[in-house]
């Protein structure tokens, strides 16, 4: 005891530590009252805790306010921050749904319909011009900002200034930098000239930042970089208003009075950070959480047992293995298409769906699968060991050494294999392992950290230079939903000349080359699909990729939520108008 | 301090001097005291079935059976096919403590030994030499002493991560972060012994008999290594084994956080990995490589508590 | 005294300068920032060649190092890519203060450190607390009870928990605290976070909360601090001097605390004062399993991301504690021990 | 004139079980102490001298320790029965006990101040201010200078002999009825070694209480104590006055003991080498004479049978078959 010193320090330490912890704000906020003025967007007010209704208590009277709805969400990462400018991250840009607002959004059928813009611009109605580079966007006259300012062009014209304004570290500048000037000729009316005619405008206007806000903001500082709003979004558009965020904890978002389009029915989303999958599950099978996103597929069942629905929503993902193909690179046997298409045909992608994600989902033909751009004729190859090794022979790689690997000209058929560390790939790659061994195909696994795998071919990045021969990982061909990509043009080959380039497999294909570039400009759907129909034919017969599963994001929808439905492009778009029921 | 210094030591400080014993040489005064070491013996024999278990077992299990996925057969709870269960992928968790124990133990031995060559040769030349050699070698080992090591490991994992290829060995592949992590655990874990030996050699070298070998004119390398080093070899036996535990522990540690060791090769700590989305699920998932992890560190500490009393009795460190 | 801890900082001015080399020099290669900044899709080449523009990554290494530690608030920086420097910057460099901002979450990286310190103190100052009221208690009992048989069981236990990696700790005591009691009915301890989110942040929820991390993070520790207040204690109770005391008939109790203990803490000093600063990092494993946010999590997310300012920042945060703590263990030695003097 | 009895042990035998094996360290000795008396202990290092009196006091510790058996009546009652805190009530208020080593024995981390006036406070009941008066006091008594300034200093601040002379005002500080002084003056220089022994006759005369003097130098015993044991191996095997012990020793042991020393007032040999032989092991349970071994008129009865502590002459007792004498068994 006559330590008497380090027991002063800790008590300071943990006196000082539990005022710290228990002195911020509780999450939660008293019912608003009909003669409560709208919750204060621009100072959210720790307001006394409101007990949530008893069991015994009576059903809510129509003459007393009825008991708050505050629905959890459960998020495994937290946002990084809310900016629409700085963040590319999903776990972010989901909540958009809820306080921003966009010009269009896409329906659980990733169709888009009219959210700030009074109908959708194309060619028919005059909104996008002939040649494709104007296109003309109308808005609402009735949207305003969560503190009443209207909401107009002028905010459009701020957003754009500042994607690509020089000073703001903004996450991507795409596709904002591909437009020559944006004009408001008047508060409703935006008018957008691109460079070249560019199809995939509908990837636009999903978050806009309130200028009468942020511009003064940017005027003392020179730019948004350090703009409290970015993490503290207090004014916002959507049917939800951000109320507060506690780091590694959760999020409030309170419901906004002043939305445009009448007030959600749910009062409150609260948003619960969890560290990790399981806690993510134990949560959603305990109640403790109302939504749960990115269910692993092992998980379904579970889930499914406690009565909690797994919705998925086609993003356009798909878990695949590109096959690298550089010319001096590469593998010799991976420039053949019958070993290629060998390995396809080695892989038993179905049963890997069954058991591995206990049927959750179904092997991918091309990472355009569940989307009308993917040729529809398309089937994925079937499992056929004894296929794949004809072809394996055929194609001249044969086990001459009698070492129980094929080789040709004194190469062995040794291939590595890579991919991220997460534990789905891991066990994928050692079932696809196994069964590639079975038709004379070694394979080497290896596996990198997230970051590192994908980092770019300046950085090291092992996919970027080449050091795998087959490298998986899920992806979406653009902006979902929209189709387009650059991973798959000659120019984007990465080269000590051009680090930064896309197109990590390293294929050159002049014929997809044209195909892709043809439907850049196509800003008629009709006959841009038409194109993409061709694209994926190629893609798969030429087996430049070889789809794993239908990677949807799988979203868990707990009891009490009604009335759900979630698009892959804007998940939350219809959160006005689900219902909590307890 | 074991029971048996503490026992002698807890007699009023006359009583040492009281005892009476025929004159035993070093050796077998230290293997009388290891012997009456109950717990190091125990940490002796139990260590002795490990390595029985991790590669005695690899006659009757092959590697081939330890990696063999069997997808319809995930996450089966012990039988008597699968006596330990199953994992993920079905692979059979018995086959795979096998096989995973024999790299966590490797990595054990081997991290082990990187961190004696680095601690040795560090402590050795600046204890030696002295002066701004010292000085420098000193500033640089108190650099990484500084920096809490479960941090340096991460991001040394991470600086290394997918930098090694992998690599074949008596026919057998093994991931190339199982070097990577051999390297980082020796290349943090050093500066214990680093300082341990440049005391030692701070005090043996003013002694007679170096000054002697000095005097006519043995070569410094010579000194230090035959003369210098054998006689200081008791505390660094008895750091090194302890060592060997904590770079088990440490391989475990980087492995559950799932920046060790990669698949295909197992080890008791990757093993774990994804351990915790499983904990009521598939606790067999977990418990039977933990169990191991903590058996053999268990060993490995008794048995070292056993050889620091009895060749380093006056040493003081838990 | 004040001259030996002046020059001692002043010492520790070059270590920490070496650190901040090395570090930095691993900081590099640590994986890439911008690779997963683009969300879920691999970052577009145009905004990959932007960023790191605007972020200053593609200076030298050296010209990186000297913004991070001085600032370039004194030079100009191109923002635009026109190979002109027309912008002035404006970060100030460590030594003013100014850790940097991340490059995930864009804030100020001491913002972020202010947001999960807390949470980690009190984490960590919880379990300091119990591990030294704990091991103190346990290492003076076990001392004076020697070879009884709560002695050989403390012994015993102590070995076997010592030998135990956190995770495993974590995980049984997940196991049978809180998914076993959960499926009998019975109560159980929360397994993730400060706090119920419908209960809010309250002061029972956050020590409700804390039991299991806390537990975790303690049982070993506990273990091997009691051991080595154990053997420090039995080593002082031998000495002459508690002979003494005890020959000039002062109660048991008043020898122990008055005469034994602070001769015993002596060596625990020591390892408190290595312990303490490394406290500030957080328990990295243990925030993970419990999801706990704090400076562990902090840390390794932000490995895992590459965010390599956040990453410095702790790392340094963590050096300089220790370097501190180093420094303010002789103190407080000198005080407990006043045979030692520092010129 | 027979003086008050202070202090009567019987058959103290005690014991330590270590790993190594039992330690026989007393063998059940018995001895008295009268009021105001001052007995010398004699025996070679490790006899067995200094456990017999901690035994007394309760400072053996206890395991490995085991006192087996004995009494040690002090003013009837038996110290060896008593509780803890009773035995607090006796130690260093009755009986005071210093040590051999000033530079172990001195707690390093307390002030000198404090050492001393927690057992006024204990003892005496003091308050903090009335104590600190009194330990000046009595640090000037027993010597030291600037007294008042130094009960803030540590003991490391004092040379070896001021704190030999700290320990005495500490243990005197209660002014026991009996002081046990384990070879307080081993440690220190020759010179000031005959300070603190001419300081502890003064104190003795002054307080007027009795002392037992251990030590293994027959040198000093000769102008200090009035009786003399000597110990060998755990017994007691000669007690006589301290005239009748140098003049006729009747103990082999004790005349070898003499015998290495050519004059009393020389300094002493820090070895008594001249007796051939080691002493035994204390770890085998002894069986007949313990000095057998090493003895010049031993007989096979020694070997098997250890000799009662006998009176042979008045107020002259030995532990042996034999009468050195005349030679052959008594």
């Amino acid at each position: 005891m006559k330590s008497k010193w380090h027991f002063v320090l800790w008590t300071v330490f943990l006196v000082a530590g539990l005022l710290v912890a228990a002195c911020q704000p509780t999450p939660t906020v008293a019912p608003p009252t009909p003669t409560q003025a709208a919750v204060q967007p621009t100072q959210p007010p720790p307001q006394p805790t409101q007990p949530p209704p008893e069991p015994t208590q009576p059903p809510p009277q129509p003459t007393q306010p009825p008991a708050r709805k505050v629905a959890t969400f459960i998020w495994t990462q937290e946002f990084d921050t809310l900016s629409p400018l700085y963040t590319n991250m999903w776990f972010s840009t989901t909540t958009f749904e809820l306080w921003q607002c966009a010009a269009w959004l896409f329906d659980d059928q990733n169709n888009p319909f009219p959210s700030l813009v009074t109908e959708l611009p194309s060619v028919e109605n005059g909104m996008i011009s002939p040649d494709g580079k104007v296109i003309t966007l109308k808005l609402r006259d009735d949207a305003v900002w969560s503190d009443g300012e209207p909401l107009t062009s002028e905010d459009f014209a701020f957003t754009y200034e500042m994607y690509v304004n020089p000073a703001n570290t903004v996450a991507s500048t795409y596709p904002y930098d591909q437009l020559e000037k944006l004009e408001t000729p008047d508060p409703q009316t935006v008018v957008m000239t691109f460079k070249e005619p560019f199809a995939p405008w509908m990837i636009m206007w999903r978050g806009i930042l309130p200028a009468h806000v942020l511009r003064p903001v940017f005027e003392a500082e020179g730019s948004l970089n350090e703009a409290d709003w970015n993490k503290n979004p207090t004014v916002g558009c959507g049917p939800y208003v951000f109320a507060e965020w506690e780091s590694g904890s959760f999020a409030r978002f309170v419901a906004n009075e002043k939305y445009w389009l009448g007030k959600p029915k749910i009062d409150e989303i609260f948003f619960r950070f969890v560290p990790d999958d399981a806690s993510q599950i134990a949560a959603l099978q305990a109640g403790d959480g109302d939504l749960g996103t990115f269910i692993a597929w092992s998980d379904i069942p579970t889930l499914e047992k406690a009565g909690v629905e797994v919705v998925p929503a086609f993003s356009m993902y798909n878990e695949g293995i590109y096959f690298y193909m550089h010319p001096e690179k590469g593998h010799p046997a991976l420039q053949d298409l019958r070993v290629r298409k060998a390995i396809a045909l080695a892989t038993d992608r179905f049963s890997l769906c069954t058991d591995l994600l206990l049927g959750g989902t179904v092997p991918a033909a091309t990472d355009w699968d569940q989307t009308p751009w993917n040729d529809p004729s398309l089937q994925p190859w079937p499992y056929d060991p004894d296929q794949a090794k004809a072809l394996l022979d055929e194609a001249g790689w044969v086990d001459s050494n009698g070492d129980g690997v094929r080789d040709k000209d004194g190469v062995e058929l040794v291939l590595d294999y890579g991919t991220t560390t997460r534990e789905i790939r891991k066990d994928t790659q050692a079932v696809l392992q196994q069964q590639l061994a079975a038709v004379g195909i070694k394979v080497n696994l290896l596996n990198a950290e997230a970051d590192l795998f994908f980092s770019g071919y300046g950085e090291g990045g092992p996919a970027a230079r080449g050091e795998y021969d087959l490298f998986e990982y899920s992806t979406s061909p653009s902006q979902p939903p929209d189709p387009d990509t650059a991973d798959w043009l000659c120019s984007e080959i990465p080269s000590d000349e051009y680090p930064d380039g896309s197109n990590w497999q390293a294929n050159c294909d002049e014929e997809l080359d044209a195909l892709f570039a043809k439907q850049r400009t196509q800003v008629d759907l009709e006959q841009r699909m038409a194109t993409f129909h061709q694209i994926t034919k190629h893609i798969f017969e030429n087996v430049y990729w070889l789809g794993l599963w239908q990677d949807p994001d799988t979203w868990a929808v707990g009891k009490r939520l009604k009335n759900v439905k979630i698009s892959g492009a804007t998940p939350l778009y219809s959160i006005m108008e689900w219902e909590l029921v307890e | 301090m074991s029971d048996t210094t503490e026992a002698l030591s807890a007699i009023p400080q006359f009583a040492a001097d009281e005892l009476e014993a025929p004159p035993l040489s070093l050796r077998q005064l230290a293997w009388r005291r290891f012997r009456r070491h109950k717990m190091a013996l125990f940490g002796a024999v139990m260590l002795a079935l490990l390595f029985v278990y991790c590669f005695g077992g690899a006659l009757w299990v092959s590697e081939d059976y330890a990696n063999y996925t069997d997808t319809k057969a995930r996450l089966q709870a012990p039988s008597v096919s699968h006596p330990f269960g199953t994992d993920t992928v079905g692979r059979d968790i018995l086959a795979r403590t096998i096989y995973g124990g024999q790299i966590s133990l490797i990595i054990g031995l081997t991290a082990m030994l990187v961190e004696l060559v680095i601690g040795v040769l560090i402590g050795a030349l600046s204890g030696y030499y002295g002066g701004w050699l010292d000085s420098i070698l000193m500033r640089f080992t108190e650099a990484v002493f500084v920096i809490p090591q479960l941090f340096l490991l991460i991001v040394m994992a991470k600086f290394f991560g997918g930098k090694v290829p992998n690599l074949t060995l008596l026919g057998r592949t093994f991931s190339g972060s199982v070097v990577v992590v051999i390297l980082i655990i020796g290349a943090t874990s050093w500066v214990y012994l680093a300082r341990i030996v440049r005391a030692e050699f701070i005090s043996l070298k003013e002694r007679e008999f170096i000054l002697a070998a000095r005097a006519i004119g043995t070569p410094a390398r010579q000194i230090i290594f035959g003369h210098i080093l054998p006689n200081s070899i008791a505390p660094i036996i008895v750091s090194a084994t302890l060592s060997v535990a904590a770079a088990i522990l440490s391989e475990s540690y980087i492995s559950f956080l799932g920046m060790g060791v990669q698949a295909p090769t197992a080890t008791w700590g990757n093993m774990l990995e994804g351990a915790m989305n499983y904990i009521e699920e598939a606790p067999w998932f977990w418990i039977f490589p933990g169990t191991l992890i903590v058996l053999t560190v268990l060993s490995i500490n008794f048995l070292g508590d056993g050889l620091r009393d009895a060749l380093d009795p006056r040493s003081r460190v838990v | 005294m004040g001259r030996y801890v002046a020059r001692r900082l002043l010492q520790a001015v070059p270590l920490l300068f070496i650190i901040s080399v090395i570090l930095f020099v691993l900081m590099q290669s640590i994986g890439d920032p911008l690779a997963t900044m683009s969300g879920r899709r691999p970052t577009r080449s145009a905004d990959r060649e932007r960023l790191k523009r605007q972020l200053g990554l593609d200076q030298p290494v050296l010209m990186q190092y000297v913004y991070w530690l001085v600032g370039n608030d004194w030079t100009s920086i191109d923002l635009d890519g026109d190979g002109v420097r027309e912008t002035r910057g404006e970060r100030k460099g460590v030594l003013r203060g100014d850790l940097g901002r991340s490059l995930k979450k864009r804030q100020p990286v001491l913002d972020l450190i202010g947001e999960r310190l807390p949470n980690t103190l009190l984490l960590m100052g919880t379990y300091e607390m119990v591990v030294l009221v704990g091991a103190v208690a346990l290492g003076i009992y076990s001392a004076v009870r020697q070879y009884s048989i709560f002695d050989h069981a403390v012994t015993g236990v102590s070995f076997v928990l010592y030998s135990m990696p956190i995770f495993f700790i974590a995980l049984l005591s997940m196991y049978l605290l809180a998914v076993k009691p959960k499926q009998w009915g019975l109560p159980y301890f929360p397994t993730v976070g400060m706090f119920e989110p419908e209960a809010g942040k309250t002061v029972p929820q956050v020590i409700w909360h804390m039991v299991l991390p806390v537990l975790s993070l303690s049982l070993i520790s506990l273990a091997g601090y009691s051991r080595y207040m154990r053997s420090s204690m039995l080593e002082v109770l031998s000495q002459d001097y508690i002979r003494t005391a005890k020959s000039k008939g002062l109660e048991r109790r008043y020898v122990l605390f008055a005469h034994a203990l602070k001769n015993a803490s002596l060596p625990i000093v020591t390892l408190i004062g290595l312990d303490l600063p490394t406290l500030l990092g957080g328990a990295i494993v243990t925030e993970r399993i419990f999801g706990w946010p704090g400076m562990g999590r902090l840390f390794f997310d932000s490995v895992s991301d590459a965010d390599t300012p956040v990453v410095m920042a702790i790392l340094m945060m963590v050096s300089v504690a220790v370097v501190v703590f180093q420094i303010l263990t002789d103190v407080i030695y000198a005080w407990l021990d006043p045979r030692i003097r520092y010129e | 004139m027979e003086r008050p009895l202070l202090l009567d042990v019987a058959d103290l035998q005690t014991r330590f079980h270590t790993p190594e094996g039992t330690v026989y360290a007393v063998n059940g000795i018995s001895y008295r102490l009268h009021e105001g008396e001052t007995l010398a202990m004699v025996g070679e290092s490790g006899c067995g001298k200094s456990v017999s009196m901690m035994s007394i006091l309760g400072l053996i510790p206890i395991p490995p320790g085991e006192i087996v058996s004995g009494t040690a009546r002090y003013r009837d009652r038996d110290l060896l029965r008593m509780s803890e805190e009773e035995l607090e009530q006796v130690r260093g208020k009755e009986i005071a006990m210093i040590f051999q080593d000033p530079m172990t024995s001195l707690n390093p981390v307390l002030t000198v101040g404090k050492q001393i006036t927690e057992m006024l406070q204990k003892h005496m009941g003091m308050k903090p201010a009335e104590a600190a008066d009194r330990a000046v006091q009595l640090l000037e008594w027993v010597g030291i200078p600037d007294a008042r300034r130094r009960l803030a200093d540590y003991p490391h601040q004092f040379s070896g002999g001021m704190r030999q002379r700290v320990m005495i005002a500490m243990q005197l500080a209660c002014t026991p009825s009996i002081l046990i002084a384990d070879e307080p003056t081993t440690a220190l220089d020759v010179t000031i070694q005959a300070q603190i022994m001419d300081l502890v006759i003064r104190l003795r005369e002054e307080v007027g209480m009795a002392m037992i003097w251990i030590t293994h130098n027959l040198g000093v015993v000769a102008g200090l104590a009035e009786r003399v044991m000597v110990m060998y191996a755990g017994f007691i095997v000669e007690e006589a006055n301290v005239d009748d012990l140098f003049q006729d020793p009747r103990h082999p042991y004790t005349i070898a003991l003499l015998a290495a020393l050519p004059r009393v007032d020389r300094r002493r040999d820090r070895r008594l080498k001249s007796i051939p032989g080691a002493p035994p092991s204390l770890l085998v349970k002894p069986r007949g004479c313990p000095f057998a071994p090493r003895c010049e008129f031993v007989i096979a009865r020694c070997q098997s049978e250890m000799p009662p502590l006998e009176l042979i002459a008045p107020r002259h007792k030995i532990a042996c078959w034999v009468d050195v004498l005349r030679g052959g068994s008594r």
